[in-house]
């Protein structure tokens, strides 16, 4: 072996620098707040849906809004997607999304059943 | 460390190999094989149709044999063709030693190709699948036989293997890249396969669910298509098409980039408009996913969604332009050379504006309806495949092949097989528009004598003869030549894979090359000293090992398969877990590669 | 002025065009409004290609003469990076091209979609079967098989449904087609303003003899229409009233084998059976393909004992000579002959 | 151009150990982008599923046998295992391996359970209520969709474990971090589709 050639396998040793430090304790702050945010938007959707008051015209769309705030949490505050240098990821993702958000309804709606 | 060094047999080498380059001759080699296969299968439908109500082949082998051909030429043949070139070339043009996933990369191989094998075995089992490569439900759901379930098991593999080769160059492509080739310095055969896999990683998901439960459906009793149990079968075109319209595009972009660079380096000029050229690609990847249902307007899906999806069908059109018109351009003031590999880009034009042209008379909804299932749907996409993507593989085989064998095809050879090959294919394709419109529905296993279609389709057939006979002068001409050894740089190259030694060595660059400009070497032959200058002094390389357990892993899907088709379980259970364990090994034990050392590397460039 | 520069051009294809294949069977000579329109939206985007067409080869061979490499020619050419103009050119034209098709195509799209019946129009059930075709006039009772009479200028609306698999409706000469979905109902309407036979196919694959999934519209005056409507309610050639000695024996023999399948005058049948026969001695054809001459009857025969060897895959069962002997045979084919509905002999 | 970064052992942990060899950074960015065809893929099941949700043929119907207990409990277990993983991946930025080692695991097991939830949900509605695969479109795709799911749960389990146990003595390195670090990424992504699933499924069938 090269001396100067790290071994990828020795363990790494140490501790994170300062900087990190602070940026990991905000980092789990973060995450521990938009944890609980999420167990309330999760327990809201699903009192909406139990208190049978709210008419479903509402309730869909507040549900799927709702959906969509915690999965925006999670890819942000537990996926880390806003980081720099992720660019690349966000491109790929958001055009996932944007071909899943074409597929979805036209599977639901475009076979056929009713005509457009 | 020293496993590089001791000797193994060449078999092993191949079967092991983790080089993108071999990989990429693997593909090119199975690809090239199936192509064959596809052709034969074409020639015998050929042979068929050549006069009515002929029985050379029975109904229902000629319904396996269009799905078979289909099927063949799109998934086992074009697109691992093109694999082939991405394989070899990509990296060599952004100035990298390999791919990102080296291990990845052969395991996508042997998948493709076990796949490929395990849909070719139903014909001596049971039957080829005959349900078309579109295998509509209910007819491939509910009443079709065994050759359907080897359909959707190996275009499962074969697609799997698909996705991970996707995902490798696209990887490959953002972080292996040489320093100063920015993405706007990539050649546009590099740019194109970037966005072709791009479209395959979002395209190909939707087929994998499609296959599934397709599968589901014939094997396990699933009713998602059973109309009485509730089910509904335009959801499966659906999704076959979701993942098919982004297939065709996946099949003709990195053809179009072959183009762009054949057609520079021959008219010496720099690509005209290439931000451009850029630019359209992406539109065109973009707009990919939009107009699938134009395969679908006679389905019924309603007035409005019809055209929505061909107001945006016709859309492309402009992107395409935009492409057709810079090529033009890039030869225009330049000092163009009729070598065999740009004639084939030269006929392209042409051939592939004609196909381009009858695609928007289709996606005219309205007319579509008269179009649909026709042949004139047949000549449309023949002309569009060939004219655009099969041309664009022989004119990147004529173009890279001293790149990639270290010998010039016969250029004499070559352009006899461009000429009678150029005019088999307009002859064969070119009536098939007018027997579609007067009344000839595809995939019929024959027609009536008095319709007036006798006359065309002979001619058609005929067609068919000039191409298989000028295929075999291709394959003649790669026996041939073989002695025609060939410098490094036999075109006077713009770009990085022509800027090292003949044959490439295993580590592609003895020093990472530092790119200044577009098309790097053309810049530094005018502004340098037309050699590529170097990013890093010279070192040890880092190689990755070969390994077996791909091609392991891919027979253990392949014969999973088999224990689904039969509903054998403990066939299943054993296949699915040989794979397992191969990937349990992969992650288990670490492999960390090998070095190739500074002396060694002197001794081979010195010589080279 | 739209005209002039339209019609000469559109004259000249016309001229071209016209005589490509069988009266009544090709796309190109329609003999409808729905054929029409589809027809003129074709020669329309024909002719924006073909004008693309020209305007790519006048480059290409410009630069192909004009830029190829001489003998001896050594220069290396300036590297020209583009041009902005050039490219906002090439974007723009294509995009008024494609304006100029797109327009009529939204609008004949939707025409095409208004498939609401109103109290002129005549609709019809057609359901498409392995492999043949399945013809239902809810308003007047009746049911065909294989062929389809409509009466002449009358707005027809064909009901699409499929009992099997996909099969797809086209009358290439009379409109573009459309698919025949299990579990869905398409709609399409057509016109014939003239007399005629027009020739159907299936255009989706649906099986061994997807090729041979033909079938006939036949227009007719709408007198015509209304007798042949009638005859098909209450058939001359009811089971009851047989029309000669050998014939009733074929009717037996017919009621024995046959009618479980195939209804007669409303009688019979079955939803897996074969199509209906009430106006089976006036077909051109049998089975959609087959020639036959009444007369003769071997062709009828040999259908009868190895519809197999015709329609691989089809539905109905081989009659062999123990299922039915020489005379019987010869009887019910005489049955056979005497099952029409208008007088047209 | 991506160079590895040098590693002085003695020196701070780089903040990134995930990204910081070539393979890394190629491992992360990989499994992003198959991700991103997850989506696409997922996309596909729950569009078949609303296309046929109503296909109940003769079967029960989803009103019948949704209970949201049931899917809350769920729920709440796989969001925590969810905020597990990421104290996991934190704690591997600290440098505190066995902090990482030991909640990876408490993610596995809330997975597990989750898994146990899923199939007893399954067995009820094939035993109790009559639904089994074949039932009618509905079921099939219902099974197809919440299925594919689950086996995306099950594969997690087994991948997070096998590294559990591979990893278990070496300490943290350059090439094990970014393997942990995808599978929580797996994991988070597991949890997206299943604030979909409850949603769509579930909150808007009952
Ligand atoms: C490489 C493969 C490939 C490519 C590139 C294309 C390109 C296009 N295709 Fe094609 N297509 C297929 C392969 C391909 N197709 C296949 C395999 C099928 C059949 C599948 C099956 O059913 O089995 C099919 C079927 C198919 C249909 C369905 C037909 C039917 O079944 O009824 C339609 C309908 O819209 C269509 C449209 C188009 C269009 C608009 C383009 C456009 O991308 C073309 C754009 C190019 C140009 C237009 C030319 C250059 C442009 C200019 C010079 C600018 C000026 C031009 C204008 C203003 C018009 N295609
Ligand atoms: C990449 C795609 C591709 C390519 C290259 C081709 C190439 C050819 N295709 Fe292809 N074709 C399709 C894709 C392709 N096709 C698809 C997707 C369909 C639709 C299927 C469906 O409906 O489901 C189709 C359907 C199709 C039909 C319509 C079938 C029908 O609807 O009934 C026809 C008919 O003429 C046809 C003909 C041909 C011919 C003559 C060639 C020729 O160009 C072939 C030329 C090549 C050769 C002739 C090879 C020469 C080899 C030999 C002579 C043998 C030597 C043998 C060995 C060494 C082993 N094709
Ligand atoms: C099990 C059902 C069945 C029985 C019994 C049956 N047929 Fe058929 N028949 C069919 C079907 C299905 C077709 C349509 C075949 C096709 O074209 O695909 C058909 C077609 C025909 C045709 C052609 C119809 C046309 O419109 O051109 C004739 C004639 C015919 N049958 C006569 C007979 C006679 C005579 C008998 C009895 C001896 C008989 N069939 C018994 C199912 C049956
Ligand atoms: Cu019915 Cu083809
Ligand atoms: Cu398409």
């Amino acid at each position: 072996m090269d001396p100067h050639v790290s071994d990828p396998s020795a363990p790494l040793k140490g501790g994170p620098s300062k900087k990190t430090e602070k940026k990991l304790a905000k980092e789990a702050r973060h995450q521990v707040v938009s944890f609980v945010f999420m167990i309330f938007l999760t327990s809201v959707a699903f009192l909406t849906v139990a208190s049978d008051t709210i008419p479903n015209r509402f309730a869909i769309p507040f549900i799927l809004l709702i959906a969509v705030v915690q999965v925006l949490m999670q890819l942000y505050y537990f996926m880390h997607l806003n980081d720099r240098g992720n660019g690349w990821n966000n491109i790929m993702l958001w055009t996932g999304i944007f071909v899943a958000i074409m597929t979805v309804p036209t599977l639901m709606l475009l076979i056929g059943v009713i005509k457009f | 460390m020293s496993q590089a060094y001791a000797k193994k047999s060449v078999l092993w080498d191949w079967l092991t190999t983790v080089d993108h380059k071999k990989i990429g001759i693997l593909y090119l080699a199975a690809g090239g094989f199936f192509f064959a296969l596809g052709g034969l299968e074409a020639m015998l439908m050929r042979i068929q149709l050549m006069f009515p109500e002929l029985g050379f082949v029975s109904e229902q082998t000629f319904n396996e044999l269009l799905t078979m051909h289909g099927t063949t030429m799109i998934f086992l043949a074009a697109m691992p063709l093109l694999f082939g070139f991405m394989n070899y070339i990509v990296p060599l043009q952004i100035g990298a030693r390999d791919v990102a996933f080296p291990f990845l990369n052969s395991l996508g191989f042997w998948l493709f190709f076990f796949g490929g094998v395990l849909l070719n075995l139903s014909w001596f089992l049971g039957g080829a699948p005959d349900a078309g490569w579109t295998a509509y439900t209910p007819l491939s759901s509910a009443y079709s036989g065994t050759g359907i379930d080897y359909y959707v098991l190996g275009l499962q593999i074969s697609g799997i293997g698909t996705l991970i080769a996707g995902i490798n160059f696209l990887v490959t492509i953002i972080n292996m890249r040489a320093p100063g080739m920015s993405m706007m310095r990539m050649p546009l055969f590099t740019w194109s396969s970037f966005v072709a896999s791009a479209l395959i990683l979002f395209a190909f998901p939707a087929l994998t669910v499609g296959l599934l439960l397709l599968m589901f459906e014939r094997l396990f009793g699933a009713t998602y298509f059973a109309v009485e149990m509730g089910g509904n079968v335009v959801i499966w075109q659906h999704l076959f098409w979701i993942f098919g319209h982004p297939e065709v595009y996946i099949l003709i972009l990195p053809a179009f980039g072959i183009f762009s660079e054949v057609l520079a380096t021959f008219s010496k000029k720099r690509l005209f408009g290439y931000s451009a050229m850029v630019f359209a690609t992406l539109i065109i990847g973009f707009l990919g996913f939009m107009v699938w249902a134009h395969h679908m307007f006679t389905v019924g899906i309603g007035p409005v969604a019809n055209a929505i999806f061909a107001v945006a069908t016709m859309a492309i059109a402009v992107p395409t332009g935009i492409k057709i018109f810079n090529w033009l351009f890039t030869m225009w003031g330049g000092r163009i050379q009729f070598t065999t590999a740009n004639l084939f880009a030269i006929g392209f034009i042409p051939s592939f504006v004609m196909g381009g042209v009858t695609g928007i008379m289709l996606a005219t909804s309205a007319a579509n309806y008269q179009f649909h299932d026709t042949y004139f749907v047949v000549a449309h996409f023949h002309y569009v495949i060939i004219g655009g993507v099969v041309l664009g593989l022989f004119s990147g085989a004529f173009y890279w092949w001293p790149r990639m064998f270290g010998y010039k095809l016969n250029e004499t050879l070559g352009k006899w097989f461009f000429w009678l090959f150029l005019f088999g294919f307009h002859l064969t394709f070119f009536v098939q528009h007018f027997v579609g419109l007067m009344g000839m529905p595809r995939r019929v296993a024959s027609y009536l004598p008095g319709q007036g279609l006798d006359s065309l389709n002979l001619i058609s057939t005929v067609g068919a003869f000039f191409m298989a006979f000028a295929f075999i002068l291709f394959a003649v001409n790669v026996v041939v030549s073989v002695k025609n050894k060939s410098e490094a740089d036999p075109w006077d190259g713009r770009t990085l894979e022509w800027g090292i030694p003949s044959p490439t060595p295993e580590y592609n660059f003895a020093q990472t090359p530092l790119v200044r400009e577009l098309d790097p070497l053309w810049y530094e032959k005018m502004h340098g000293n037309g050699k590529l200058k170097a990013a890093e002094p010279l070192d040890d390389i880092h190689m990755p090992n070969g390994s077996i357990l791909p091609i392991i892993m891919s027979f253990g899907l392949f014969v999973a398969a088999f224990g689904l088709i039969y509903l054998v379980h403990p066939v299943t259970i054993i296949g699915l877990l040989i794979t397992l364990v191969c990937m349990f090994v992969r992650s288990i034990k670490e492999d960390h590669g090998y070095h190739i050392h500074k002396e060694d590397i002197q001794n081979e460039e010195g010589a080279g | 002025m739209k005209n002039l520069w339209r019609v000469l051009p559109f004259s000249l294809i016309l001229l071209l065009l016209a005589g490509c294949g069988k009266q009544n069977l090709t796309a190109l000579d329609p003999r409808g409004p729905v054929a029409e329109m589809q027809y003129s939206l074709i020669i329309l985007s024909l002719l924006i290609m073909i004008f693309v067409i020209v305007v790519v080869a006048a480059i290409y061979i410009y630069v192909l003469i004009r830029f190829r490499e001489k003998p001896g020619d050594n220069h290396i050419p300036k590297q020209v990076e583009g041009n902005k103009n050039l490219e906002i050119i090439w974007t723009a034209i294509p995009i008024v091209l494609l304006l100029i098709l797109a327009v009529p195509n939204v609008m004949d799209t939707f025409t095409l979609a208004e498939t609401e019946p109103d109290e002129d129009s005549l609709v019809i059930e057609v359901t498409g079967h392995q492999f043949w075709w399945e013809f239902e006039y809810p308003d007047l009772g009746i049911t065909a098989g294989q062929d389809v009479y409509i009466p002449t200028d009358t707005r027809i609306i064909f009901d699409l449904e499929a009992s099997d698999v996909i099969h797809s409706f086209w009358v290439p000469a009379l409109a573009g087609k459309q698919d025949n979905v299990p579990g869905i109902t398409n709609s399409l309407w057509l016109e014939a303003p003239e007399e005629g036979v027009y020739q159907g196919k299936c255009t989706e694959l649906c099986g061994e003899s997807h090729w041979l999934m033909d079938f006939k519209v036949i227009a007719v005056d709408p007198d015509t229409f209304e007798a042949w409507a009638q005859g098909m309610a209450e058939p001359e050639a009811e089971l009851s009233e047989p029309t000669g000695d050998v014939a009733a024996e074929g009717r037996e023999v017919y009621e024995e084998n046959c009618l479980s399948c195939h209804a007669v005058g409303g009688e019979g049948g079955n939803p897996q059976g074969g199509p209906d026969l009430t106006n089976f001695a006036e077909r051109e054809v049998i089975a959609g393909f087959i020639e036959w001459d009444a007369e003769d009857g071997d062709a009828l025969e040999n259908w009868i004992r190895e519809p197999q060897d015709y329609k691989p895959g089809n539905n109905m069962p081989a009659f062999g000579h123990e299922a039915i002997d020489e005379d019987e045979m010869d009887s019910l084919l005489e049955y056979l002959d005497t099952l029409r509905v208008l007088d047209s002999e | 151009m991506a160079q590895a970064e040098e590693v002085k052992h003695d020196q701070a942990l780089p903040p990134y150990p995930e990204k910081a060899t070539l393979e890394g950074k190629n491992k992360f960015l990989g499994f992003w982008f198959f991700l991103g065809g997850e989506t696409v893929l997922f996309a596909s099941l729950f569009g078949t599923y609303l296309g046929l949700r109503n296909g109940v043929a003769d079967g029960p119907t989803s009103q019948e046998l949704f209970h949201l207990d049931l899917v809350f409990y769920m729920t709440m277990i796989l969001l925590t295992s969810s905020l597990t993983s990421v104290f996991a991946i934190i704690n591997m930025k600290k440098g505190n391996y066995k902090g990482l080692l030991g909640w990876m695991w408490a993610t596995v097991a809330l997975g597990v359970a989750f898994l146990s939830f899923e199939i007893y949900e399954f067995w009820d509605y094939t035993v109790n209520y009559g639904l089994g695969f074949s039932t009618s479109a509905f079921a099939s795709s219902f099974y197809t969709l919440v299925g594919t799911h689950g086996a995306h749960v099950l594969f997690g389990v087994l991948w997070i474990s096998t590294l559990l146990i591979r990893y278990a003595k070496t300490g943290l390195t350059l090439t094990n971090a970014p393997k942990f670090y995808t599978a929580s990424l797996y994991w988070h992504f597991i949890d997206v589709v299943w604030v979909f699933i409850f949603t769509v499924v579930y909150l808007m069938g009952v």
